[in-house]
């Protein structure tokens, strides 16, 4: 069975957390473990955040789009922007490294998303924005009690 | 859901405990609760309690890594306590263990800042 | 501060608990009360349900929209369907009426609409699809210990 | 989330429990594992207890309205017990309270049905 879902919001930072709820509850129709659950809600926030504060600058306009698919037992996601964009890809993916260190941003953002998901691909274009498509594999060996 | 902070100053330890999901949005509000009372408050070392944390993200590391260097830049040392095995992950793949001590419970964590 | 979202998914019934847990998610910001968030979450059920198997007749094809809003303590929502439409409005809003009653249908879906919230308006063009828009007014004293 | 329902026979009554959320897409396990049932066993009497349910909407009034079709027509009675204010709410705006018998906890519904 193919299911897909597409959720787009207001770029404000009330809505990280919706965006994560959103997300896991789309999600738990595979039956997920914890900590798949718990991987998928934080790299959503990460992706989310960065739209909201790189990509809209903070400003409180914009729209964040999201989509969401599952075929099998595998989650595809986008998380989307047209805001600034990323000026230079190679770098903005090294861990630690962040545009924003006054904002004490941890510049950990695509290192957890590429540590939590089995792939990623960023793709932007400098003032056209920015998406990110991510994917994983759920396991398949459940609790037997569900 | 979002973040409860309670905040307790115990012998010049600032004991911060965490209560719901740091995120982005959160942590703003972590940030300036917790300056204010050093900036009011004579604080030497700051314990921050995890136990009760459901979510964090990297904007929670920021937070935190920025509250780590502010009590530090004043001679002080940060100490953090009862975390559970996502957020450990997080501090894991940022090399925040190598600057930032951890302890199991907030007793053991208190008594290594000179708090009886 | 104006906040809004749209959210759109598969016509599946495994996506009604889905609808109902993303929309409660974003009226939290508000602060509702736990009954006003069960009658949120009810008249979404309803309504997504009937777009699922009365709007797409159950195929298990179709897209069902969801558009929220929310503006000072009002939410304002939109379900919509782009499938057979509504023949008969009057009729259709009678308690216990239903079309489908082999499905088991109570025919109290819109009479809970109503009830649940302060406007209801029902759109619908036959073979192009129906629209329900609701918006309720949430209470604003709320618990002090917030 | 979903619904998880527990059935039990108890001297010719079906008792069945309802844990979490009954809508349109949980209403069809109900309905095809309470037919099963009345199919295999013999069943007087439906005993429903809703206190551990979470959510209802109209679908969950159709499916309780078709079992309790189901058991009358065989000359059985249906009760049900231990419901919350907003599925009282949903009872009494569809009128159900007129021809369904409620009451408060499962020991007095199964006493009524001559269960000691
Ligand atoms: N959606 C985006 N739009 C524009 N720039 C972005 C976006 N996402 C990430 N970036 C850039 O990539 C850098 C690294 O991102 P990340 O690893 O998430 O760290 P952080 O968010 O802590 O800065 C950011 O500092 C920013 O310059
Ligand atoms: N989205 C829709 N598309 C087509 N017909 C609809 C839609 N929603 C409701 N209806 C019609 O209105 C009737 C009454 O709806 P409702 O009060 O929700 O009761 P029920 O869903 O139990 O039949 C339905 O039986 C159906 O004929």
């Amino acid at each position: 069975m193919r299911n897909e879902m597409a959720l787009e919001f207001t770029a404000i930072s009330e809505n990280e957390s919706f965006a994560r709820v959103t997300v896991a509850a789309f999600v738990a129709q595979l039956d997920p473990t914890m900590d798949e659950l718990t991987e998928i809600k934080t790299v959503v926030s990460e992706a989310v955040t960065n739209a909201i504060i790189h990509g809209y600058e903070n400003k409180g306009v914009g729209t964040v789009y999201i989509k969401a698919w599952i075929e099998d037992d595998v989650i595809s996601l986008t998380i989307k922007d047209e805001g600034v964009g990323i000026m230079n890809l190679e770098e903005a993916r090294q861990p630690l490294f962040t545009t924003k260190p006054e904002l004490e941003r941890s510049g950990m953002g695509f290192t957890i998303m590429e540590n939590f998901m089995d792939h990623i691909e960023i793709t932007s274009v400098p003032n056209q924005g920015t998406t990110i498509y991510l994917s994983k594999q759920l396991s398949k060996n459940k609790a037997l009690c569900n | 859901m979002g973040l409860h902070i309670d905040l307790e100053v115990k012998d010049q330890v600032l004991c911060i405990r965490l209560v719901g999901e740091l995120d982005h949005h959160s942590a703003d509000k972590l940030r300036s609760q917790v300056t204010d009372i050093l900036d009011k408050h004579l604080i030497k070392h700051i314990l921050l309690n995890l136990g009760e944390l459901e979510f964090m993200d990297s904007s929670g590391l920021g937070v935190i890594l920025g509250r780590y260097k502010e009590i530090t830049s004043i001679g002080g040392q940060m100490v953090v306590c009862s975390i559970s095995a996502p957020v450990k992950r997080l501090f894991e793949m940022s090399g925040m263990f190598k600057i930032i001590r951890f302890e199991d419970n907030e007793a053991t964590a208190l008594h290594t800042l000179g708090v009886a």
